[in-house]
This record gives structure tokens, C-alpha cells and sequence, in this order.
């Protein structure tokens, strides 16, 4: 039953780390299932903080990663924590703000609307959670040369949704990735006022964590996600998820693509 | 009118069974009280009612002639008056701080509050104990705490239920001793149940007696005792020989009475033919031994045997066979005197006001 | 506040159509939270007793120290469970992490402390002679706790309705340790932290109220039998 | 283990350190939910002791619902007290939303009904004639409720203990309604979520052994005041 | 030696306070032995020790000739004594399941249980609440069930608590004679507490008498209310009248004492010249008008005048001053023959065996 310690052999089990903004728009809850039937293996998804799903990596509690935080990744790799790292797909952060605009950057090329919002002491509402769209506009200051800090700069210390909802509470401005803010857009207040810029693409990788850390990893079946995400039928899939709900797809396959 | 505490047409039911049923009862101020009766009989609820704790069903209690209603009403007449549970429930504090803890309600001062809390530890014999948890005490210990409790608010009535169950025969003397001159002196008027005959004798200027949520008779101790309006109260305050006749002829309030073919004289107004309850308690009956000179003025003396001799404390009840039992109450010294032993044969005497009618 | 409408409109409808995996999710949520009550209920009692019941130097800090456990943070239980059940972890061996088995586990850790302190509140309160007369009349000691359990009903109750409540209703733990997999350990809270992440209001105040309801008829259940019989 | 001991470890340095931004944090903890139960109290143990003391119809049922509110889920809370505070809700214009007075409603939301709950308890379980004994002593009602609040006051400080536990280990609701927003509503918990989301363990375990520890020492003192003068 | 139950060197300390002290204490099969003694002698507390429920802090209590150390050797002495509690604590349950308590304890089979449970019941007059919630019963009504549910377990040994304190005289009486059979005809072993001398006298083949956690004496009670072993025995077990005198001559046994100038005639073997305290009760003093004729054999014939009359019960205890005070206890049949009043002169009469010599 259920409650008996990991329903049938634990090869069998793949223990999926990711982050929630995969599982809060509902694209896992579409693939999964689909691979579990085209392979057998159950997979446990584990939504989580970017960091915390490369730091269970780290110490081999994952078989296999889905996360966006490129330069974290990268860091992983060289460690020797992953193995197969795989760009999967993409989509893209916006910079999300009142409608009223009250720092006037709506259309603004992105590194100029941060230094608006900066000088005008406009709020900006950070997740400050360390995941990667944290990661993601950490940097983006950093290209645009501010070191926010101070009252109008609100370190929310928490996941995409939560920080979408405060700064719609304090009609602040945000960096949120697509998916998250068209699928929470119906009860917000708040524009997308800079998008499609080179520097606010997010990219998705797969990665297998290094069998060689542990025993107790399920390569196999961390191998065997990989290979699905990356299969053109996934791919097609993922091509078209969100086209019925919010009228426009969510995420761009990448799979094969360097970048 | 003075009375101080009042009842009318008191109803307290529980689902179907009736608790207590008065029509009528009162206590005059400065009055004592006394009321008995056997366990269930209902005395405690009265007492609580009284005390206005808890609502009868139906009836209305009046404290100094006003009928009490309201809530406030209700804690006035609360703050006047001292009750003593059957049990005692202490709270968990110190002895003084229990003791202590009605005159804090009423928010006397401190160094009124130290010096009355320990005078009546004092008189009570418990000063040592002012400190100890009052989970600790001893039965006899705890039941004296709850008297302090109550007697250091000089309420203008006291309230007491069984007060002295517990306490050991020497503290009890003192403290009813003591406890008649306040009571006496304080004009505190007051109701108290007991069990114990000689408590109620001594203490109380009336005694009721209750039987099954009712009372049964009210009256001077000396009337409830000597002459029962009831067999039930009868039995209950300790006439044992209670014979059923029938009046044979009546001469100006000195009658003849046919009991099982033997004729005994008894005070009572009762015509000829009337069938009575003859009421004798054993103190009324002395005994003589077959050679003794007759004394005293008994008009009855019925010859009978010595059934059994069952002692009571120091003195002995003494059960004779006269054709039908009687029982007659004897000191050690009569005894001894008399050499008594079972079977042998004595003549009961007792007068002929000594004996109580009751109609059948 | 339509909102609310909405969701328990929609509650509504997801019971009277039976949604299977809103069933199998209140099903667990209850198997889950039942065993873990049910667990802490039998190591809880007999230890909160004898805390009760015992005189012992330091049993003062070991009360403190179960009183803490009455506030130990889910998110912490959560934590140390999983770092317990991990595969690097010393019951790592045992592949339960991310299983409803683990999510017994946290619970009970968040139970058992509420069970214990409570009860022995409640076994201390009662008057320590009763504790005599009840040997007195020849119980042994599981005859002496079982009468003085019967005795103290009212705050065991109220200790088990506390504890169920708790663990029913938190979602920190069963998060960390059961990983909210779809269709293995989804429970009701956790279900109802996705759905509001994803911004599914009315499905989270839908699976709320039904949180709710269920809470509702099992305390109901429990107080009917606390409350028989009257006040004493 | 090694996260434990390494947790253990950075827990000492960054008390000793004297970290300010810890400090500030631990001191909001405290603030918020001291204030919830102080609040939760002033409300719970009247409302538990009329609940316990009087007899009206439905008795039972609105028992049955203060037990159930021990249940409330915390997300369900948050969730509720955020709609009441959002700009678009009821009490919007108050702009109370992601400030300390947000967290403390909805702590007070949880904690209250365990406070009324355990209360009603504690106070039925008292025997009735105590009541009657108090009242005889002229005690009015604020003086009766007061004593038998003393009598009772094991299981009723087992209750404080398990209404605070409660909510300073709180965490789904304080993070919605307070938004965790560093400087304004971040708390122990909502901290600790943030560092093991963010992969920190280490910290994430500090921060949980100063959270234990504080709840340690406040429960410390409430047992010893509890169980003052022993077992009765 | 065929004692059942018996404790050697006890002591029973709580911090500095010593509860208990009683070197050596034994009870015979099918003995009665009754215990009394001022509130908070520590009569309640030797009860527990000896029912198994306290453990003392030192002291061994034997059971059937065994020292009873381990648990399981408590429980097996426990499932054989059953105690009756000064307060009767029953549990929230109907009566009936109160009083099956002990029997479901030893897992009797149900038929028996209902049978001796309402056959218990029956006896203690309160088959009629059997289905009631304990908590709804009288003061008296809880004691008779707390007896029943001991008397129901047929033990061997009986250990009773003020086991009558809140019943009504007439459950009482039945109830002690009742009992008396009971005890008797099944040889139980019994101790029993009580306040109540006429119950310690008419029940205990010994009585203990205690005091301050020790026993003063253990005698056959005509020996504890007759020749009291000190000032203290005398006062609690009603010796009202406590002369100091000095040995003037002696008589082969027969003493001539001087009490304050006046010479009495004493029984005792002390030499001339030995301080001594004479314990007369007031039931030895037999009063006599001066015109009287002397009766009887009294040796000692001291002439008085009436101080106080004091009502007791039935009776009057009247108190004399002969120069000293001396009690007597008078029926209401003498004082009404003699017509006595306060201020009247009187002369005591009694015997030299009357009174009781204790060393001072
Ligand atoms: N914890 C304690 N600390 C100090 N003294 C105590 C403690 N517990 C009981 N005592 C004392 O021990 C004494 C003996 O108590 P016990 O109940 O045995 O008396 P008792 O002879 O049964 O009295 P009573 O006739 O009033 O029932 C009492 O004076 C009581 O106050
Ligand atoms: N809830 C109830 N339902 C039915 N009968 C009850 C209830 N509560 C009390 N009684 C009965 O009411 C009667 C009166 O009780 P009360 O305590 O007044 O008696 P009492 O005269 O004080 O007796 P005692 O001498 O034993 O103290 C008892 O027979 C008791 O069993
Ligand atoms: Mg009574
Ligand atoms: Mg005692």
C-alpha cells in the first residue's frame, strides 16, 4: 500500500529535483505521467528552490535535476556533482510593474528601466531567495551596474507566485519568468512593461546527478528522463503546452541547441 | 416580620425525581437551625439553595424579606452569607491563603485580612498549619480549614452542612462550645445539618427533620424528639420502641391503651377506639429487677425478660421481651448494679407522659 | 470574498462528483494524519502518564523539553526527518523519503510532544488520591492508567483533537518529507499550497473547506463522546 | 549528522556574533507571536471558561467548532486573512497586508482556538462543586473565573504552552500574510524556509536550533511556573 | 504467630515533618482492631502505608507473615485488602460500575460481578442508584457506595477509613451491626478509624490509640477508656476530670491520695510520697442531693456545688466544684429526680476502682 516504504522496487523509483515554477504551471503534471507510462519508472517530482534542488544534487539525494540558473550549473558540473548536462527549453523573465508606471520605464531597453526604477526609488520586489530568477536578476543588475539596496528595494524571500502577489499589493515592480506571471495574471494588477530582451531569456537544463556519488542514484532512470525530455515528441509537446490555456505557448524547446 | 432567610413553594426537580419539595420554611434572625434527616433526604440541595447557589426549579428565596432575583441580587446576599460544604474543597493554596480567600473577594485590607485569617486559624487549632498546601491537611485538618473559611467572614448567616464529620471528639467539644457563644453572642442566625442527635439537641433553637426531599416536621428539639409527628420521624430520631394500640378509655387526656392484649397509660388527647402509634424512647424506660422497690413515678411497669444487651458507648441498650419488644437505655453503673444479664427478668417502668401518640 | 463563493461552489461539486483524485487525496490526507494520531496516541499516553504520575529529579526539564515539542517548527521536523531518511542519512538504507511512511514519521514527531504534555497535564490535574483508591482496589498498573485515562477524558480528548488538528492541518513537513508527489503523497494541505501557488484560488479554498469538513466531523465525532454524559 | 553538528556550530557563532540581522529576526518572533497569544489568551480563556461553564443548546456543536478551529490549516488561514487584508478585500484600506499586524491575526486565528478549546477543557474537568464552594466564598464572576483559572492551571499553561508552540513554529500562514519580507516580516521559520530553499542546510539547521532553543527556554519557564509547588 | 498483617520500625517523613512513627504494630486474623486519635495523628497516613498504597520511608510492613518488598508482591497483598477512604472518591461512571470496579479488576466473571455488586448494594440501601452517575449522589449516598464497593471484594483484610462519618444514624446502626456479623462470621481482619468512641468500643477488640504520628497505646478498650496510659490517652479517650495528687498512704492496692488538701481512695500500687495523676471519667461520678441517702459502695464521697449543667445528647454532663472541678454524667431521669439546678450543693460519689492512677 501507500504507506508501505517506496511502492515496489526503489530502481524503479526516480527522484525528479526542480524547481516550482516547472511544477506550479502544470507542465510536469502533463510529462510526467507520460514518461512513467512509457517507461515504468515512477518519478517522485521534488519542487523546489533552485538552490535547494542543486544542493540535493550535491549530496546525491536527486537521480536527475530540471533547473534554470546556468552559471549555478555550471559550477555543479565542474564539481563533479552532474553528469549529461542537457539545455531542455527556454522562456523568458518580464519586467512586471504597476500600470500607472510610476518610474516611466515601459518599453525601456532593460538595463535603462532598472536604472529608472533605481534613481526614482521606485519598490522593487527581489525574491531574495537565492533560485534562479533571483539568480537571474541579481544579475541583471549587476550588467546594469546598481547595487540595489535600501527601503524601496524588498527582499520578498519567496517563491515566484508569492512575489508576484506582494508586488501587486504594493504596486512594485518585479522580474517574473512568463509562465508564472500569464498563469497568475487574472488576479493581478500588474504589466508587463519591458520584455523580449536578449538578457531576460531563462534557460532549462537536465542533469543527471553523478552515479558515482552514491549507490542508492538511479542513473538509469535519471538517464532515461533525460533522454525523454530532450525526444522530439517531448519537445513537441512542451512546443505547444499553454497555447489553449493562455493563448500563447509557455516554453521554447531548446533540446540540441547550444547556447 | 424578622426573618432573615425564607422560603416559598421551593421546587428543585433533576429530570424526573424531586430533589426537594418545601412549601415553607424560615429562619429567624439570630436563630439556630438544626436540620436532620437520612442521607438523600435532600438537606444538602436545601442548603445550597439557600445559600443561592444553585436555582431551584421553582419557588423564590427572600434574604431580610426580599425576594432575591437578579444576578446582583444574588451576590449581595451571597457576600452575607457563610456556607460550609459537606466536603471540604480546598483550593490549591496555602492554608491561609484558603482561609484568606473570602475577605480578598471582598477586598478588605491587608492587615484586617492577616490578623482575622489567623485568629480563627488559631481558634481552630491550624495556626501551625497557616502555610502548608492545603492538599496536605488531613481530613480533620481540611475540615476545619473550611470552617476558618467560613466563620472569618462574620456573615450575618452561616450555613453549615455536616461541619463537624471529620473532627476529633476533643476539638469538636471546643469548637461547639465556642461556636454557640459567637453564634449566641454575634446574633448570627444559623442553619446547620447533622447526623448526630446530640449536635442538633444542643445546638438548635428548632430542628427540622426531612425525609425524601420533604420536611417532615419542624419544631423545638424537644418537641421533635419527645413527641415525632410521624412514625418516619419517629424511627428517625431514635424512638425504638414504636407499638401500634388502640385507645380503650379516656379520662381528661390520661388514656388506656390496648397494646397486644396489655393495657398502658399514655398522655393524649385520643378518643376510645382510635387506632395509635404508642412512641417510646429507650431514655424513658428505666428498668427494676424483680426484688426492687418500686420508685419513682412511672404509672407503667410491664414485666418482661432481657432479650439482649447491646452496648452503646459506655451505656448499654437493653432490649426486653414484654410480649412485644421494648428497648430501654441503661448506664454501666445500673448494670452493674442490677447484675443484668440476657434472660433474666425485669420490670420495665416508664410513665405515662412518657410515652407519645400518634394517630395510625 | 466571492472568492470563497467560488470555492466552496467549487468544493461542492468536486465531492458530489466524486473527483477520484480528490478522493484519493482526502483518503490519504486521512490515512496519513490518522496513523500518525494514532501512533502518537500510543507512545504519547503511556509516556505523558508516567511523566505524570512519576517523581524524578530533572522531571521538570524532561516536561520542558516535551512542552518545546509542542512548538517544534514543522519545516524543522520536516528537515531533520528527511536528513534522517536521506540516502547519505543513517535510515537512508530504508528508501522511505518521499513515501507516506515518511510523512508519518514528521507528523508524529509533531504529535506525539502535543499528546504527551497535555497528557500529563491532564493525568496531574486529577486528585492524586484517586490514584490510591483506584490501587487500593487491587488494579494493576495498566488497570490504573486505563481508569485514570477514562477519568481525565475530557483534556485527553481535547489533547487528541489538538493533535489531530495539528497534523491534519500542516503542510511544512509533509512538504519536505513526502515531496507532495502527485498521486503517492499529495494530501490536502499540500495540494492546496500547489493550487494556490498556481494561482488556483478557488480550487485551494475548494480543497480548504473540505479540509475543513472533514476536521469538522471527525471533532464532532470526538467531542460528542468527550461531552457524554454532561458536565460530570 | 554532519549537517547537525556543522548546524550546531554555526547556531553558536551567530549567537555569539551577536548577528543583528539574526537578532532583528528572532526579536520579530517573539514580538509576533508573544502578541498573538497574549491576544489569543485575552480572547480564549474567557470565551473557553463560559464555553466550559454554561449550558445552553448546541453546546456540543459550538465545542465541536472551537475543536475543529484547532485543526485550521494554516495555509487556509493565510490564505483567508490575506484575502480579508488584500487591497481588494474588506479590510484592504488598512494596508495591514505583509506587516507584523498581518501575522499576528493570522496567528491569532490558530492559536485561539486551541487556547478556547484546551481551556473548556481544563475548566470542565475542574469538580463542578469547587464552583459552587468559590461563588459561597462571595466570589463575583471575574473572582470565580480567576480562581478557577489557578485551579486549573496545569493543563491551562500546557495550554499556552501549546497554543505558542503552535504559532512560533508557524510557518505557511506567516509567510503568506507576512510575505517573509527581510527587515519587515521575516521570522525564524519563514527564514529557515528561505535558507533550505535556497540549498543553505546548515543555516537553515542554525536557525532551527535558535528557534528550538528560544521556545526551549519560554517553555522552561512557563513548566517551572506550572508545576510550582509539585504534583499538587 | 497468626498475625496477617504487621509493620516494624515505620517511619513516614515528608521533608522534616514525621507523619508516622510506630515501631511495631501487628493486627491478628480476624481481629478488629479500632484506631483513633486527634486530626493529624497520622491515622490516615498508617492506613495507606498498610493497604500497600504509601510507601514509607522506612519501616517494613508484613502480609500474612511476609515482608512485602516488590511490586508484584504489592499488588498480590493489594488484591487482598480493601480500604474504605476517609473521603470517598468514586469515578465518573454510574454506581454500579463504581462498586464492580475491584471485582473487574481480578476479572471475574460478569454473572458474578452483578450478582455481588447488587447484593452489596441492597445491603447498603442503595440498589436504587445503581445506574446513577456517581457524581449525583449525597455525601452519604458516595460513603455507602464506597463501602460497598470494598465490602464487595470479600477480602481479608478491611481497612476503613471513618468508614460511617456521613451516614445517617439509622443506616448506621444497621450498618455496624450488620458489619460486626460480617466480620465475625467470615474472620476478616480488620482496622478501622473512627472519631466515634461508642464505635471504637463497640467494634474493637483492640483499640490504638495515636498521637503526633505515634501510638500511645494499643489495649483491649477497656483497658484504653479504663486505665489510659498517659494524661494524653485519658483526654482524648474522655477522661474529663485529670486530678494531680501525691501518694499518702498505701493500702495494700488501695491508696489514700491527697488532691489539693482533700484525701481520695484510690486503686493502684504506687508508694507514699509518688506524684500522681488521677483520671476519674465522668460516667464513674454518680451525683447525690444532700438529703439523700448514701447508696452503693462508693468510697469517695466529695461534696460540691453544681457549676454548669451541660446538655449531651440525651444525657447532661454537669460540672462540680469541689475545690477542683470534677465532671459527672448524669441521665435526665436523675436530674430531673434530684431537680438539679446550677448553684446547687451535691455530693460526688465514687469509687476508689473508679479511679485511674497514672504516674505524673
Ligand atoms: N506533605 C506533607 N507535609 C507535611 N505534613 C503533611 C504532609 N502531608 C500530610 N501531612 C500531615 O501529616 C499528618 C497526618 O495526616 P493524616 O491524614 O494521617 O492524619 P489523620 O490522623 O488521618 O487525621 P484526621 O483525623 O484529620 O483524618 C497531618 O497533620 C498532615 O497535615
Ligand atoms: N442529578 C441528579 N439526578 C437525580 N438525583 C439526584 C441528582 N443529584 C442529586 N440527586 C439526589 O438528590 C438527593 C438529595 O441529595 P442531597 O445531597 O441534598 O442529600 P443529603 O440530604 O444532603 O444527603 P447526605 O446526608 O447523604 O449528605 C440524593 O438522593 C441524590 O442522590
Ligand atoms: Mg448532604
Ligand atoms: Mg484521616
Amino acid at each position: 500500500t501507500a504507506l508501505s516504504p517506496a511502492a515496489g522496487a526503489s530502481g524503479k523509483n526516480v527522484i525528479l529535483a526542480t524547481t516550482t515554477s516547472t511544477q506550479d504551471t502544470g507542465l510536469l503534471d502533463v510529462l510526467v505521467p507520460l514518461f512513467e507510462k512509457k517507461t515504468g519508472y515512477l518519478v517522485k517530482t521534488i519542487a523546489v528552490g533552485t538552490g535547494e534542488a542543486l544542493a540535493m544534487g550535491e549530496r546525491g539525494e536527486a537521480d536527475v535535476l530540471l533547473v534554470h540558473a546556468p552559471a549555478s550549473e555550471e559550477k555543479f558540473m565542474a564539481a563533479g556533482h552532474g553528469i549529461n548536462r542537457k539545455p531542455v527549453m527556454h522562456n523568458d523573465f518580464v519586467l512586471v510593474g504597476p500600470a500607472a508606471d510610476p518610474a516611466r520605464i515601459m518599453g525601456l531597453p532593460l538595463a535603462e528601466a532598472l536604472g529608472k526604477i533605481a534613481s526614482a526609488k521606485a519598490i522593487f520586489v527581489s525574491r531574495g531567495d537565492d533560485s534562479g530568477t533571483h539568480k537571474m536578476e541579481k544579475k541583471l543588475w549587476k550588467e546594469a551596474k546598481i547595487t540595489p539596496s535600501g527601503n524601496w528595494y524588498v527582499d520578498a524571500g519567496q517563491g515566484m507566485g508569492e512575489t508576484l502577489r506582494i508586488s501587486d499589493q504594493k504596486q512594485a515592480y518585479t522580474i517574473s519568468d512568463r509562465g508564472t506571471y500569464l498563469a497568475l495574471k487574472n488576479g493581478l494588477s500588474l504589466k508587463i512593461l519591458v520584455e523580449k530582451d536578449r538578457a531576460l531569456l531563462n534557460f532549462y537544463s537536465v542533469i543527471e546527478v553523478n552515479p558515482a556519488k552514491s549507490t542508492r542514484i538511479n542513473n538509469a532512470g535519471a538517464k532515461a528522463f533525460s533522454d525523454f525530455i530532450i525526444s522530439p515528441e517531448t519537445q513537441e509537446i512542451i512546443r505547444h503546452f499553454g497555447d489553449k490555456k493562455y493563448g500563447q505557448p509557455l516554453f521554447v524547446p531548446d533540446a540540441g541547441q547550444q547556447r | 416580620m424578622n426573618t432573615i432567610l425564607q422560603v416559598r413553594d421551593l421546587l428543585v426537580r433533576v429530570h424526573t425525581s424531586i430533589l426537594v419539595e418545601v412549601p415553607h420554611l424560615w429562619l429567624e434572625r439570630g436563630e439556630i437551625l438544626a436540620v436532620m434527616g437520612p442521607n438523600g433526604s435532600g438537606k444538602s440541595t436545601l442548603l445550597q439553595v439557600l445559600g443561592f447557589l444553585r436555582k431551584p426549579t421553582a419557588g423564590t428565596v427572600f434574604f431580610s424579606g426580599r425576594p432575591v432575583a437578579s444576578r446582583r441580587d444574588g451576590l449581595l446576599a451571597r457576600r452575607q452569607i457563610a456556607m460550609v460544604f459537606q466536603e471540604p474543597l480546598l483550593c490549591q493554596a496555602s492554608v491561609f491563603a484558603n482561609v484568606a480567600m473570602g475577605l480578598r473577594f471582598r477586598k478588605l485590607p491587608g492587615s484586617t485580612v492577616t490578623t482575622e485569617v489567623n485568629r480563627w486559624l488559631e481558634r481552630l487549632g491550624i495556626l501551625h498549619l497557616a502555610d502548608r498546601p492545603a492538599q496536605t491537611l488531613s481530613g480533620g485538618e481540611a475540615q476545619r480549614a473550611s470552617l476558618a473559611r467560613a466563620l472569618v467572614l462574620k456573615p450575618a448567616v452561616l450555613l453549615l452542612d455536616e461541619p463537624f464529620s471529620a473532627l476529633d471528639p476533643q476539638i469538636k467539644e471546643v469548637l461547639i462550645e465556642d461556636l454557640y457563644e459567637i453564634l449566641r453572642h454575634e446574633e448570627l442566625s444559623t442553619i446547620f445539618v447533622t447526623h448526630d442527635h446530640s449536635e442538633a439537641l444542643r445546638l438548635g433553637d428548632r430542628i427540622a427533620v426531612m425525609g425524601n426531599g420533604r420536611i417532615l416536621q419542624v419544631d423545638t428539639p424537644q418537641k421533635v424528639f419527645g413527641m415525632p409527628s410521624s412514625e418516619q420521624v419517629a424511627l428517625f430520631t431514635g424512638v425504638e420502641t414504636i407499638l401500634p394500640g388502640t385507645i380503650v378509655e379516656q379520662r381528661e387526656g390520661l388514656a388506656l391503651v390496648d397494646v397486644r392484649g396489655k393495657r398502658l397509660e399514655a398522655v393524649t388527647q385520643a378518643s376510645p377506639g382510635e387506632r395509635v402509634l404508642l412512641c417510646l424512647r429507650p431514655e424513658e424506660v428505666s428498668l427494676m429487677g424483680p426484688n426492687q422497690i418500686r420508685t419513682g413515678t412511672a404509672r407503667n411497669l410491664l414485666p418482661g425478660v432481657v432479650e439482649r444487651i447491646i452496648p452503646s458507648g459506655f451505656h448499654f441498650r437493653v432490649v426486653l421481651d414484654c410480649g412485644f419488644q421494648i428497648v430501654a437505655f441503661v448506664t454501666r453503673q445500673s448494670r452493674d448494679e442490677m447484675n443484668l444479664k440476657e434472660g433474666d427478668p425485669v420490670t420495665a417502668a416508664f410513665k405515662a407522659s412518657g410515652i407519645h401518640v400518634i394517630p395510625r | 470574498m466571492d472568492l470563497i463563493l467560488q470555492g466552496a461552489k467549487h468544493a461542492l461539486e468536486l465531492l458530489i462528483q466524486g473527483d477520484p483524485e480528490i478522493f484519493q487525496v482526502v483518503l490519504l490526507s486521512l490515512r496519513v494524519s490518522g496513523t500518525a494520531v494514532l501512533i502518537s496516541l500510543l507512545l504519547g499516553i503511556p509516556l505523558g502518564t508516567i511523566l505524570a504520575l512519576s517523581e524524578f529529579p530533572g522531571r521538570r526539564l524532561v516536561l520542558s523539553l516535551v512542552n518545546t515539542g509542542m512548538g517544534f517548527p514543522p519545516v524543522v521536523v520536516g528537515l531533520f526527518v528527511s536528513m534522517l531518511l536521506w540516502r547519505s542519512g543513517p535510515l537512508g538504507g530504508l528508501d522511505l523519503l518521499y513515501t507516506p511512511a515518511a510523512m508519518v514519521i514528521a507528523q508524529v514527531a509533531l504529535a506525539a510532544p502535543i499528546i504527551i504534555g497535555l497528557t500529563a497535564a491532564a493525568i496531574q490535574q486529577l486528585n492524586p488520591k484517586l490514584r490510591l483508591q483506584i490501587l487500593s482496589l487491587g488494579a494493576n498498573r495498566r488497570q490504573l492508567m486505563w481508569i485514570l485515562l477514562r477519568e481525565a477524558r475530557l483534556p485527553l480528548l481535547a489533547a487528541v483533537m489538538a493533535g489531530f488538528g495539528g497534523v491534519i492541518s500542516e503542510v511544512g513537513a509533509v512538504m519536505m518529507v513526502g515531496g507532495n508527489v502527485k498521486g503517492q503523497t499529495r494530501v490536502l494541505t499540500t495540494a492546496t499550497v500547489l493550487e494556490t501557488r498556481m494561482g488556483h484560488f478557488d480550487v485551494a479554498i475548494a480543497l480548504s473547506l473540505v479540509l475543513l469538513g472533514i476536521t469538522f466531523l471527525v471533532n464532532l465525532a470526538l467531542t460528542i463522546f468527550q461531552q457524554r454524559g454532561g458536565t460530570r
